[in-house]
């Protein structure tokens, strides 16, 4: 026995899950940190979307049948289209209204939702029937990982890249970056913002039910989901920084680990760490690692 | 000059309203009102949903048995959760304003504190329903507990555990539950000759137990005692002690029944197959009592939903309930319905023989070995065999010593 | 003429962006001193530098030959320096006269007492009521500021920094955004002001520099391109291609 | 709101002398506890709640902060009374009361030192961070607070020596209702003060109070402080009233209801905190009866109707139909 390759597989089986963790919490939160950052709204109904996905998934494998892949694409595009008829019903009208009508619409919003999902799905968790090519362990230099969660990491860092192209290299994400700068400027230059508001949120909605879906099998939908989860969600977006792309990345994965290896060495200190963590960010970097330091 | 003058109307509207809410009018004086106040949101909803349940389903099969023109009445209040002020503030209401004679629930143990004041005043019976700290009855004379206590089922797991297996590690959520779970394993594994290797307390809500189960598998146990919430948090460790290993490790997973709940193992999948606990109650209990109503819910509820720990309390108390109504022959007083309570006995329950203990009011029952095993693609508590019978309270049982 | 504020080898930079480049100006009691030059020549800057809302790089800051340059943004104004906003920074839900009574209480020293009422302090109405009076808005008094035409709003701008009793007044294009014909009226006011504050403006509109101005500053990209009486910078060639070049861009 | 009606609140020019509608509330309360008797145990945590709703106007309402951490402060108080009376020979409410005052008032200052160096969200999160912590701690320090278990044996004496808490909850009710009438001429003296109009300046425009010399920063945390100091007031009450400490105290249910309450009611003008939660608490208590499952629908529901009508709250909107009718 050698203690300092038992410590070494330790902690590499624990970042592996810190790392997995970590890309859930950002493919949920991104499409929140754009919307703060470019409409400046104070979405804390952004988990209902997350919610959304989970059961969609839900749903799709365990109802219907649908395979694995479909019912992650069916969960984007599902939430996504249902966060459009919000958008313009709902949303657009708050765009200019406070911070705090903004709070209590999103939090009556977090009520009905919570309630519909209760009604419908009942208050257990919905089980979540992965496929059985995602089930099992993968031998990787002779580290046994569960295949899921390789594959959470490898989709999450795809969504990543997919993402970052997206906003850095298209018309589209020349748009959003001008938006997110200055929305007064970006209308002045002829971007039809009120358009590019709606597929923006579609989007982010679409990633967070996306996120909601991959993570299901740990953060299992349930009814009360947006409530529980929320705090999480808004740590990696103020750490990252709003308005930002790469901040909720590089936030969600020192989250992700941070914790997981906190819980590791320090278990008695249970969640002080993280909050801990966050204070301390918060007060070196008020606006967050990668967010606008105006 | 402006006025602002409609805030005033406003109030007294607002409070006018609350008028209309009271209307709970006169009833004839054979109707019994029995008070439920527990959990039907938040989390843990299904503490209140499955008790009430149970609770109408036995008047619904025993209303024949009340004396005649005897009829029974729910009022059920949701608290929402551990809310103790909230709890109180709905068990005051349903004594004073409602007049209730009864009062049953109690999902959580600060809220079976908070009323127990109350029901002394009053002088109103408080059956408990599910709130399993060993201190709750000593909070009232007028307190009855119709669930179970955390030792009752954590003690003979210890002292079962210790026989097979010389190491343990005790991994607990940091909560009261939890707390006392972990206390009366410890103690009993250790009395027996185990040895602890090794124990945390893990955050309450806590869904992603890899670091936890990390530090277990680093510390290689023969035996792994858990408790954590039943629901998505327990499938979430067992996923985790499958994922990392543990299981093919040959750690063996034990616990409380309430890490495998009889309603949520619909939801588990194979992982928890194995997982061996300690309990009082199971659905799949071949006892004839424990078919029947299995059965009989069934049939009311459908056949997707299971009893289960919180069904069986609530059964159990309207038994005890209906025995208090018959022996004042349709009056409740409720020094005599204590006597009745205190005397409780059923040897019939669907857990097999219970009673109550009449120096503390508590719950006393068998305690069953059981294991998850997979029947016809469904997974089940199947019961091995008794380990304990017509158990008291162990913390009790130890303080008098 | 005894100098009350200078500045010395002033700098300050964004990242590699400099936008105050080694000034250094020297504004001496009565002054009418204006600042000219282009967008983005760090004019703002400066009038944020000397009142201590972002700290220098280097150089140093001094209010009657002292070294004020670490001194915080509370305690320059209670030294008397006092600003306007080039953009009507005010408080739309408050009426006009509570606008300016914050400033003359914060002046007073009365901004913590937490019992008496507000109202009870007749001498801070009556010098607020003095101040509009002066600036011609005493009926506004009690008009809620978002009520009020964008040219009574630069009015209240001046009379919340008057309110403060400043040594030093800084305004910040005082008249932008306002009619030409509103502008005169700005100007007469600031043509009234006690002869003993010094005034440092920033302004685009010539007509008003030349009007107003005794001495002007011409700052381009950060740094002093010249200074000297009205006339004479105006003739200067180099100012003329700034302002034609700016001219033809705006 | 027009100039006139905000100049009558507060102010330079402002009138303080007291209108008859501002004793309403106040009515109301003494004529509930008379009409129904039955309901004072709703009733006293309507007034708790009141309280802890104003100590938040202070801070959001005039000040401009936005937290979604206030339960800190309430479960400060709360702790700290339950503290004294259960393991200090000290029975009396009114010194357990102050006792809890002086205690939140303390954490107030100490966490506004930190947290109001920030702005916007930073402070949402922040406040949310604290809370949570002291929610951990009080968890993790079970010995003493009983942890999930909740606080018991909390011996409260007569008030004044005189009159018991006793089950219809008749002394509670007066009890609550005395603080929170304490606590209203308190804040609606402060809120009169220059502090208070400079309070509302720095939540108008916190750069321009810079630019005129205000200690900013200062300000808002003695702000922070006499709102966590209130918020104690109310923990301390719910102690005293229930004679037990419960964990949620500190969790975030308290906090995001009591801003959903205050929005609701409407921000800034100390009487929103009255109407808030007395709506939000009653239809809670009549939705749960309902429908005991699904009052969330309901309250959800509710919120959205209020945001999406009347978006400063029901003062507000009341104002607005008073206004209609008084001017045809």
């Amino acid at each position: 026995m050698n203690p300092v390759s038992d410590l070494a597989a330790s902690l590499i089986s624990i970042g592996f899950y810190g790392i997995s963790y970590a890309m859930i919490l950002y493919v949920i939160s991104v499409g929140l940190s754009i919307t703060m950052g470019m409409m400046g709204f104070v979405n804390l109904a952004h988990g209902v979307f997350a919610m959304a996905g989970g059961f969609v998934l839900s749903i799709c494998l365990a109802r219907y049948g649908i395979p694995f892949p479909l019912a992650l694409a069916a969960a984007f595009l599902s939430v996504s289209v249902a966060s459009v008829a919000l958008e313009r019903g709902l949303y657009a009208r708050f765009y200019g209204a406070g911070e705090l009508t903004q709070v209590l619409f999103s939090i009556g919003l977090i009520y009905v939702a919570i309630a519909l999902a209760r009604l419908e799905f009942g208050t257990q968790a919905a089980p979540i029937m992965l496929p059985d090519y995602l089930k099992g362990q993968v031998k990787i230099l002779g580290h046994d990982f569960p295949t899921y969660r390789l594959f959470v990491i490898v989709f999450g860092f795809a969504i990543a890249f997919a993402l970052w192209i997206a906003i850095e290299k298209t018309r589209f994400g020349a748009f959003v970056r001008a938006a997110v700068d200055n929305r007064a400027m970006a209308q002045s230059i002829g971007i039809d913002t009120r358009r590019l508001f709606t597929l923006t949120f579609a989007l982010g909605s679409g990633m967070a039910a996306l996120g909601g879906a991959l993570g299901a099998d740990v953060l299992a939908p349930q009814w009360n989901y947006p409530l529980e989860h929320l705090v999480y969600f808004l740590i990696v977006v103020s750490v990252g920084g709003f308005g930002s792309l790469h901040g909720p990345f590089v936030a969600a994965l020192l989250i992700g680990i941070a914790d997981t290896l906190g819980k590791y060495w320090f278990p008695e200190f249970g969640a002080f760490l993280i909050y801990a963590a966050t204070i301390g960010l918060l007060l070196w970097r008020p606006h967050g690692l990668f967010g606008a330091c105006s | 000059m402006t006025r602002i003058k409609a805030p005033g109307l406003f109030f007294a509207l607002a409070f006018a309203g609350l008028a209309m809410f009271s209307g709970s009018g006169a009833v004839s004086a054979q109707t019994i009102k029995i008070g439920v106040v527990s959990t039907f949101s938040g989390p843990a909803a299904n503490f209140g949903e499955y008790s009430v349940k149970a609770m109408q389903l036995y008047e619904k099969l025993h209303a024949s048995e009340l004396p005649a023109g005897v009829k029974i009445e729910l009022l059920v209040r949701d608290d929402g959760g551990p809310n103790p002020d909230k709890a109180k503030q709905l068990a005051q209401e349903l004594i004073v304003r409602d007049k209730v004679q009864i009062l049953a629930g109690a999902g959580f143990t600060p809220n079976a504190m908070a009323i127990a004041p109350l029901a002394t005043q009053a002088k109103t019976p408080f059956l408990i329903l599910n709130a399993g700290a060993s201190v709750v009855t000593t909070k009232s004379p007028y307190i009855a507990r119709f669930s179970f206590t955390m030792a009752q089922s954590a003690a003979p797991l210890g002292s079962w555990a210790a026989k097979k297996y010389k190491t343990a590690f005790t991994l607990v959520a940091d909560y009261g539950p939890g707390v006392d779970s972990e206390t009366a394993f410890t103690s009993a594994y250790s009395a027996s000759g185990g040895t602890i290797v090794g124990s945390v307390r893990v955050p309450p809500m806590t869904l992603e137990y890899a670091p936890f189960l990390q530090r277990v598998k680093d510390a290689k146990p023969d035996v792994l005692m858990v408790f954590v919430p039943a629901g998505k948090t327990a499938t979430g460790l067992m996923k985790g002690f499958v994922d990392l290993g543990l299981k093919d490790a040959g750690i063996k997973l034990v616990g409380p029944g309430d890490i495998v709940p009889d309603e949520e193992l619909a939801n588990m999948d194979d992982g928890a197959i194995g997982v061996t606990t300690v309990y009082h109650y199971s659905a799949w209990a071949d006892r004839p009592a424990n078919k029947a109503f299995v059965e009989a819910w069934q049939k009311e509820y459908g056949t997707s939903t299971q009893t289960n720990t919180f069904a069986v309390s609530g059964w159990d108390a309207m038994d005890a309930i209906f025995q208090i109504i018959k022996a004042g022959n349709g009056v409740v007083d409720g020094d005599k319905a204590m006597e009745v309570l205190k005397s409780y006995k059923d040897a019939n329950s669907p857990r097999g023989a219970i009673s109550i203990d009449p120096e503390t009011r508590d719950i006393v029952q068998n305690e069953y070995l059981r294991e998850v095993r997979k029947v016809d693609g469904k997974l089940e508590n199947i019961e091995l065999e008794t380990i304990a019978t017509a158990l008291k309270d162990p913390v009790k049982d130890q303080m008098k010593k | 003429m005894s100098v009350v504020l200078e500045t010395l080898n002033l700098q300050r930079s964004f990242g590699a962006l400099m936008v105050t480049d080694n000034v250094s100006l020297s504004i001496p009691v009565g002054a009418r001193h204006a600042l000219i030059g282009p967008n983005g020549a760090g004019k703002t800057t400066l009038i944020n530098l000397l009142t201590g809302v972002l700290s220098p790089s280097g150089g140093s800051v001094r209010l009657d030959g002292e070294d004020i340059t670490g001194v915080g943004q509370a305690a320059r104004v209670k030294r008397g320096i006092a600003r306007t906003f080039q953009i009507n920074s005010l408080f739309r839900n408050l009426t006009v006269l509570d606008t300016i009574a914050l400033a003359v209480a914060e002046r007073s020293g009365i901004g913590w007492s937490i019992w008496r009422p507000a109202n009870s302090y007749r001498s801070v109405r009556d010098e607020c009521m003095e101040i509009l009076t002066r600036l011609g808005i005493a009926d506004e008094a009690l008009r809620q500021i978002s009520e009020l035409a964008y040219g009574k709003q630069r009015l209240v701008e001046i009379a919340v920094a008057l309110g403060l009793r400043p040594r030093v007044l800084l305004l910040d294009e005082p008249a932008a955004g306002v009619p030409s014909m509103e502008s005169g009226r700005i100007l007469e006011v600031l043509a009234e002001l006690p002869s003993d504050i010094a005034i440092l403006m920033i302004e685009h509109d010539m007509d008003l520099v030349a009007r107003f101005a005794n001495r002007i500053t011409v700052l381009v990209a950060g740094a002093v391109l010249t200074e000297g009486a009205p006339l004479e910078v105006m003739a200067d060639e180099r100012v003329r291609s700034v302002y034609l070049g700016e001219a033809l861009h705006g | 709101m027009t100039a006139e009606a905000r100049s009558a609140q507060a102010g330079y020019a402002g009138a303080t002398r007291y209108r008859w509608y501002e004793a309403v509330p106040f009515i109301v309360a003494i004529g509930f506890y008379f009409a129904m008797p039955d309901y004072l145990s709703l009733g006293s945590r309507i007034l708790i709640f009141v309280l802890f709703a104003l100590s938040l106007d202070l801070v959001l309402g005039f000040g401009g902060i936005v937290t979604l951490g206030h339960s800190a402060f309430l479960g400060t108080g709360a702790y700290v009374a339950g503290f004294i009376g259960a393991y200090s020979p000290v029975s009396d409410p009114i010194i357990q009361l102050l006792g809890a005052v002086l205690a939140a008032g303390l954490v107030g200052f100490l966490t506004g030192c930190i947290i109001l160096r920030t702005k916007g969200l930073t402070v949402i999160m922040l406040t949310l961070a604290f809370a949570a912590i002291l929610l951990e701690l009080a968890n993790k320090a079970s010995a003493i607070t009983g942890g999930t278990d909740g606080l018991s044996g909390i011996q409260v004496a007569p008030i004044f020596g005189r009159f018991e808490f006793d089950l219809y909850g008749q002394t509670g009710y007066l009890y609550c209702l005395g603080v929170l009438l304490v606590a209203w001429y308190l804040v609606r003296r402060l809120v009169h003060s220059p502090f208070g109009t400079s309070l509302t300046g720095i939540r108008d425009n916190a750069s321009r109070m810079h630019a005129i010399g205000a200690p900013v920063y200062w300000r808002l945390v003695a702000a922070y402080s006499i709102s966590a100091a209130i918020a104690g007031a109310a923990g301390a009450l719910l102690t005293q009233i229930n004679q037990l400490v419960g964990l949620d105290v500190l969790g975030f249910e308290p906090s995001g209801e009591v801003v959903v309450m205050l929005i609701l009611g409407g921000v800034g003008q100390i009487y929103g905190a009255f109407l808030g939660p007395a709506v939000f608490l009653v239809l809670q208590d009549a939705l749960a009866k309902q429908f005991p499952e699904f009052w969330y629908l309901g309250i959800g529901i509710g919120l959205l109707f209020v945001v999406w009508y009347a978006p400063t709250g029901l003062i507000g909107l009341i104002s607005r139909v008073a206004r209609r009718w008084g001017r045809p």
